[in-house]
């Protein structure tokens, strides 16, 4: 019984981190109706800016404490931000107009660029750099259960900034232009909203949430390297499928439950070794039965 | 009497909880040529969408040839002799004009992917039959000499026509033509019904029409459906319903002459 | 000009520039092909080992070369992608002269390179890779480390014998050929020692999360575990098995040892133990030179094994060339296979029938943020 | 090569495949005294050639979008590879060419089967969702290629015979283009670009989209699954992480670069990123950053292909 609560407590933690990655992938696509794989490299460029910024911030705000963690994250969702609006303005923006396919394939060569320059070793090198810790941690121990700190902060942070995406979008004047954006771009523009900028905030929200991911994903698994975002960005990215794409709280869902899925299957002698597979197992199935997703709503062409 | 070609009885769609078209029957018969009319969103195309099999039918049936087309997808009904174009012109953009009427041929094509590999003289001879009679079509048209342009670099008019002659390539017993008249000036228009008319004769089809049109509709149909809010309101001949007060009332009175472009 | 024509006139271009490059055979060095992941996913190990051969390149050059000739080592990169190597390899045999090819450290980039090697019988020599398969190619494929049987077997008996454990899990990276053969090889041992395998789980090496695995190795109660991955992975498992209050001891072979290992690890690696190749902390004269001079060439670096076998594998080749008197692969090849005690920088090293080097084995346990030598195992 | 769409161009199309196994016959006659280097390469270019090829007929022809043809190359390439390590040693070293027939057919058809298996969601996905389902099909035969120890697991297959050679090669890269081109270049044929364009109105026209789609990705993996046999014989060694999602990058890059249903465009593309590594191989270290920024600016300069050029016109009818 305490294996299953512990492997539940694993995989909640675990699926949080996920579902918030996802938020970042679902929120452009609601927006852009593509997928930005970038996303999972402006996550790691949000954990290397923490790396880089920690022993800076250090001599100042002594860590780990919480206000030094909160000032290197402010920081790292700055730059990042930066990152993500001028990605967005370099690459995508000049392909607005084109199919989806270009764009699409786009996104995967901005993906590849980031990973490879930031191998290269005058940038960050292929090798595996300690994160410092940033947050103090302390594991509660409730007979036999685990719970750590990090994961603690995690599923609150996922929950906070779900809640404020949901705000952001439904009961801001922006979230009203991103809405319109997302449901026509063009008559959007002809209402006199402001493409470009709605577009850039998107980005910009987008690149913030994966910074503040990438540095949540270092504190669980304190060891970065350039490609430490490919993996939980393809997970998040199947999260955001299976929940809906295009859709906030179907992307928390489908993180949870991919999450809770591959800890389950983890802790199975035998069923550990296909754990990669899984995810996309279930994925393909779920959109065998639901082509939209679990939340996603299913679109009739218009003949 | 003869069994009708396509009959739908009490034929009932609904999009969660809109009712699109609502206990529409209708009964089409061989070589007619009937027109079906109504206010915007009235549910005309969405009727057309479940006469070709695009959408089911919530409830009620449609026959073809006194056969139940329910589940039956849209390339099957065409082979059974369904054909259409579309509101929104559909051609093939990255075909060449005759390219497209040669897709729409594969239908009825005697040689298939074996014979494709292969390429023996057998091949050769069929492709060729199937050039001629591509070409056949597209000069009735007078299409013929645009043959190898992109079919999505011709004039308006000419890609309403190219989509005709896509659709009766298929070889269709009942054509259906969405809106064929949309955007077209008055001579363009009057050509259009000699056409219809011409195409009804020549290849001894039935034509269902939805048209905003009047002078198109009354011009050339030889009877006319109306719907109001996925409702059969009238169904007669074009005197009768330009004299029906509940067809005026709904419909001409009102808006006889405006042009309603993007009904749905 | 005709568009249709520019085409195959432009790739034509392209194919006659790339083709008509000549061999760099010319000024009379004796050219040593080298081929090793310098980047892509394992480029850590790969520029480690790359790092040890350029020294021992540098310091024989220094010292007036090999037969009184300049060696000159050719280094390619295979971007730690399959399907890359044979290319590079075959480029380096064919089109550069290479006398003898070194690489690499995983071993399915040299068993991949092995059947060119040895088609165009031109002796290669492994740096470190443990997986037994590599040198059973063919008769020109040697290596300077030892194999997974022989590592497995020294930590089974060290976790039997010193630890004094019955039960144990083994923890293993699929993902890897080296943590899948030392897993094999260890659960061998240690059911012939008398132990039992409580639990056996698996990861995929670059996995972050290993909490799932962790818990049903904590609910099975094992002794010890047995964690033979690279010591990125080790690393986070070790910080989350102390999360999940696993106290026991985790052992595991050579590909724990890095600087990096105690860098994110810090105190959750306290006390854990493995297997490797040499101790920096060693005091024998050949270590303590090698250690300086590595760490005075790249700026104060601790060589780990991998830098240390590539500095090793490169020496080790040199001495055959100089045994054999030439730069004839024939010579050089019976040469290699005549190597009896080689005194090299992770121990005195003979070649066996099987071209695998029969050496010892050392244990380190993480001490107070060090690697801290605790025992030899001998063959 | 036959890309026009004129029936003129079916002798044509005959002619070049003949052409194509007779240049790769007497090629490979003279390989032994090539360079193994460059000979290696031009076995890599034929087979890149097939893959790119049989991608543009799922890709570029019927416009679906698949990222996962480096799991059907893994399916072929395995299933060939198995074949020939269990029956070549029993039957006489005469046989070779008869075994390394049957394996390489026998992987394309497992890889086809394969093919057959991701075509069904393809029904039902579309664009982004189609992608995602693709890749994660390649994954899954990564992993499960991985955990299967009898094709040697995540160590790898090893002791491959060395079959492949520069007249397989290229023969059978002559055979896909002239497939794939005659296939698509006939009144059956063109039920594929009709789906890719507007899969209603195709429907609407009697063409099966079903039918056609499902043909392209068994066709597709076929070839792939071909491809990965003549992979498999050519390198000798096999391991899991050689078919993994950046190998089915490269290919669609070969086959957008090429301009998507061209099929000419596409070999030239698929020659050109195969040589393109070893140019830059004495910038090994900034290859894939040259090569990330290629894609990039390829899809804002280019995004129709690098070797497209407007149809001919007025094509004199047969």
């Amino acid at each position: 019984m305490d294996w299953l609560l512990q492997q539940l407590i694993n995989g909640l933690a675990l699926g949080s981190i996920y579902a918030l990655i996802a938020l970042g992938y679902t929120m452009v696509y609601g927006v852009l109706r593509f997928i930005n794989f970038a996303h999972a490299d402006v996550l790691m460029l949000g954990a290397y800016a923490a790396y880089f910024l920690a022993p800076a911030v250090c001599t100042v705000f002594p860590l780990p404490s919480l206000t030094g963690a909160l000032i290197v994250t402010l920081l790292s969702v700055m730059i990042c931000t930066g990152i993500g609006i001028l990605i967005e303005f370099l690459a995508y923006r000049p392909l607005r107009q084109r199919p989806r396919l270009t764009v699409l394939i786009t996104a995967i060569g901005v993906s590849l660029f980031i990973e490879f320059t930031c191998q290269h070793k005058a940038v960050f090198g292929a090798d595996t750099k300690p994160f410092p810790q940033l947050l103090p941690v302390h594991d509660f121990n409730l007979g036999g259960l685990v719970i750590g700190s990090n994961d603690l902060v995690v599923v609150v942070t996922t929950l906070v900034m779900l809640a404020a995406l949901w705000f952001i979008v439904q009961r801001t004047k922006m979230g009203t232009a991103m809405r319109a954006v997302s449901f026509n771009q063009q008559a959007a523009a002809l209402m006199g909203i402001n493409i470009n900028r709605i577009i850039s905030f998107t980005f910009g929200l987008g690149s913030a949430l994966a910074a503040i991911a990438g540095i949540l994903y270092a504190l669980k698994a304190p060891g970065i390297d350039p490609l430490m975002g490919v993996q939980p960005g393809l997970r998040a990215f199947i999260a955001a499928v299976l929940g809906g794409i295009g859709n906030l709280p179907g992307a928390a869902l489908g993180g949870l439950l991919l999450g809770l899925l591959e800890t389950f299957a983890g802790g199975i002698s035998g069923l550990s070794n296909y754990r990669d597979g899984i995810a996309f197992a279930i994925l393909i199935l779920i959109l065998l039965f639901k082509p939209a997703g679990l939340l996603g709503k299913a679109t009739v062409e218009k003949v | 009497m003869s069994q009708p070609l396509l009959k739908l009885d009490s034929a009932t769609i609904r999009f969660g909880g809109l009712t699109a078209v609502s206990n529409f029957s209708l009964e089409v018969n061989p070589s007619e040529l009937i027109g079906l009319i109504g206010p915007n969103g009235a549910g005309k195309t969405t009727a057309f969408n479940m006469i070709t099999g695009v959408y089911q039918p919530t409830e009620g049936h449609i026959h073809l040839n006194g056969r139940s087309i329910a589940g039956v997808k849209p390339h099957d009904l065409t082979r059974q002799g369904i054909a259409r174009t579309f509101q929104n012109i559909r051609l093939f953009g990255s075909l060449s004009v005759i390219d497209n009427v040669r897709a729409a041929m594969q239908l009825h094509c005697k040689h298939g992917v074996r014979a494709s590999l292969w390429r023996g003289s057998r091949f050769k001879s069929l492709e060729k039959e199937v050039e001629t009679r591509a070409l056949e079509l597209l000069d009735i048209f007078k299409l013929g000499s645009l043959r190898d342009e992109d079919a999505k670099s011709l004039p308006y008019g000419d890609q309403r026509r190219l989509e005709i002659v896509r659709a009766l390539a298929t070889r269709p017993k009942l054509l259906l033509l969405d809106e064929p008249a949309a955007g077209m000036n008055p001579t363009e228009k009057e050509e259009l019904m000699h056409l219809i008319r011409f195409i009804k004769d020549k290849f001894q089809i039935a034509v269902m029409l939805v048209e905003h049109d009047m002078t198109v509709v009354m011009g050339i149909c030889e009877r006319i459906a109306v719907l109001e809010y996925g409702i059969k309101i009238a169904e007669g001949a074009p005197q009768q319903i330009q004299r029906d007060p509940k067809v005026i009332a709904a419909y001409l009175g009102t808006e006889t002459d405006k042009e309603e472009p993007g009904d749905a | 000009m005709n568009r249709r024509l520019l085409l195959p006139c432009a790739s034509a271009f392209v194919l006659l520039t790339s083709f008509t490059g000549c061999g760099k055979n010319g000024d009379g060095g004796i050219v040593i092909g080298e081929f090793a992941s310098l980047t892509g996913k394992e480029a850590t190990f790969g520029i480690s080992s790359h790092e040890g051969t350029l020294l021992a390149i540098e310091t024989l050059n220094a010292a007036g070369g090999v037969l009184g000739k300049k060696v000159e080592l050719l280094t390619e990169d295979n971007q730690s992608k399959a399907g890359e190597t044979s290319n590079v390899v075959n480029k380096l045999i064919s089109k550069d002269g290479a006398v003898a090819v070194l690489g690499e450290v995983a071993s399915s980039r040299s068993l991949e390179a092995a059947p060119i090697c040895q088609q165009n019988g031109i002796p290669m020599v492994s740096p470190a890779s443990t997986n037994p398969k590599v040198t059973e190619t063919g008769d020109c494929i040697f290596r300077v480390c030892f194999i997974d049987p022989f590592q497995g077997t020294v930590m089974a008996n060290f976790v039997t014998k010193t630890l004094k454990a019955t039960k144990v899990a083994v923890f293993t990276d699929v993902k890897s050929d080296y943590s899948k053969g030392l897993a094999k090889f260890f659960k061998e041992g240690f059911i012939k020692n008398g132990g039992q395998i409580v639990a056996e789980l698996d990861f995929n090496g670059g996995d972050k999360d290993f909490k799932a695995q962790l818990t049903a190795i904590k609910s099975a109660a094992p002794e010890a575990v047995f964690v033979p991955g690279y010591y990125t992975d080790v690393a986070l498992i070790a910080i989350q098995a102390k999360q999940l209050g696993l106290t026991i001891p985790l052992c595991g072979g050579d590909g724990w040892e890095s600087q990096t290992l105690l860098d994110i690890g810090k105190d959750a690696v306290e006390g854990h133990y493995f297997s490797t190749h040499y101790a920096s902390d060693a005091a024998s004269p050949g270590v303590v030179a090698f250690v300086s001079d590595y760490k005075k060439r790249f700026n104060g670096k601790v060589p780990d094994a991998m830098a240390a076998l590539g500095y090793d594998s490169a020496m080790f080749l040199a001495d055959a060339i100089k045994r054999a008197g030439s730069t004839d692969s024939v010579a050089i090849r019976d040469a290699l296979a005549a190597t009896k005690d080689f005194e090299a920088v992770t121990g005195k090293i003979a070649i066996n029938a099987q071209r695998d080097a029969v050496k010892s084995a050392v244990i380190l346990q993480v001490k107070d943020g060090k690697f801290k030598y605790l025992e030899t195992v001998a063959p | 090569m036959s890309s026009s769409l004129n029936p003129s161009s079916i002798t044509g199309a005959k002619r070049w495949l003949i052409a194509g196994v007779l240049l790769a016959v007497v090629v490979s006659m003279f390989s032994t005294q090539f360079n193994r280097y460059y000979l290696g390469i031009l076995v890599d270019i034929g087979i890149n050639i097939i893959l790119a090829v049989s991608l543009n007929l799922i890709n570029g022809h019927t416009g679906q979008f698949s990222l996962g043809h480096a799991g059907f190359m893994a399916v072929g390439g395995y299933t060939a590879a198995k074949i020939s390590l269990v029956i070549s040693p029993m039957l006489p070293p005469a046989l070779q060419p008869v075994i390394f027939l049957f394996a390489l057919v026998a992987g394309g058809a497992l890889a086809a089967l394969a093919g057959l298996g991701v075509g069904v969601p393809s029904l039902r996905l579309r664009g982004d969702y189609l992608a995602i389902v693709t890749l994660g099909f390649g994954e899954i035969i990564r992993v499960v290629v991985q955990n299967m120890e009898s094709v040697g697991a995540a160590s790898g297959l090893k002791g491959i015979p060395k079959y492949t050679t520069l007249g397989w090669t290229f023969g059978l890269a002559a055979l896909t283009i002239y497939f794939v081109s005659a296939l698509v270049n006939s009144t059956y044929g063109r039920g594929f670009i009709a789906v890719s364009d507007d899969e209603v109105a195709a429907s609407s026209m009697g063409i099966n989209p079903v039918r056609y789609k499902v043909t392209a990705f068994v066709t597709g993996a076929f070839f792939a699954g071909i491809a990965g046999g003549l992979y498999a014989h050519h390198k000798q060694f096999l391991s899991p992480t050689g078919f993994d999602f950046l190998k089915s990058i490269d290919i669609v890059v070969m086959v957008i670069l090429g301009g998507m249903g061209r099929t000419a465009g596409v070999v030239v593309a698929a020659i050109i990123l195969t040589l393109l590594p070893e140019v830059l191989r004495q910038f090994s270290e900034y290859r894939m950053i040259i090569y990330s920024l290629l894609i990039i600016v390829l899809m804002m300069a280019r995004p129709q292909g690098l070797f497209t050029w407007t149809r001919k016109k007025g094509g004199a009818p047969a």
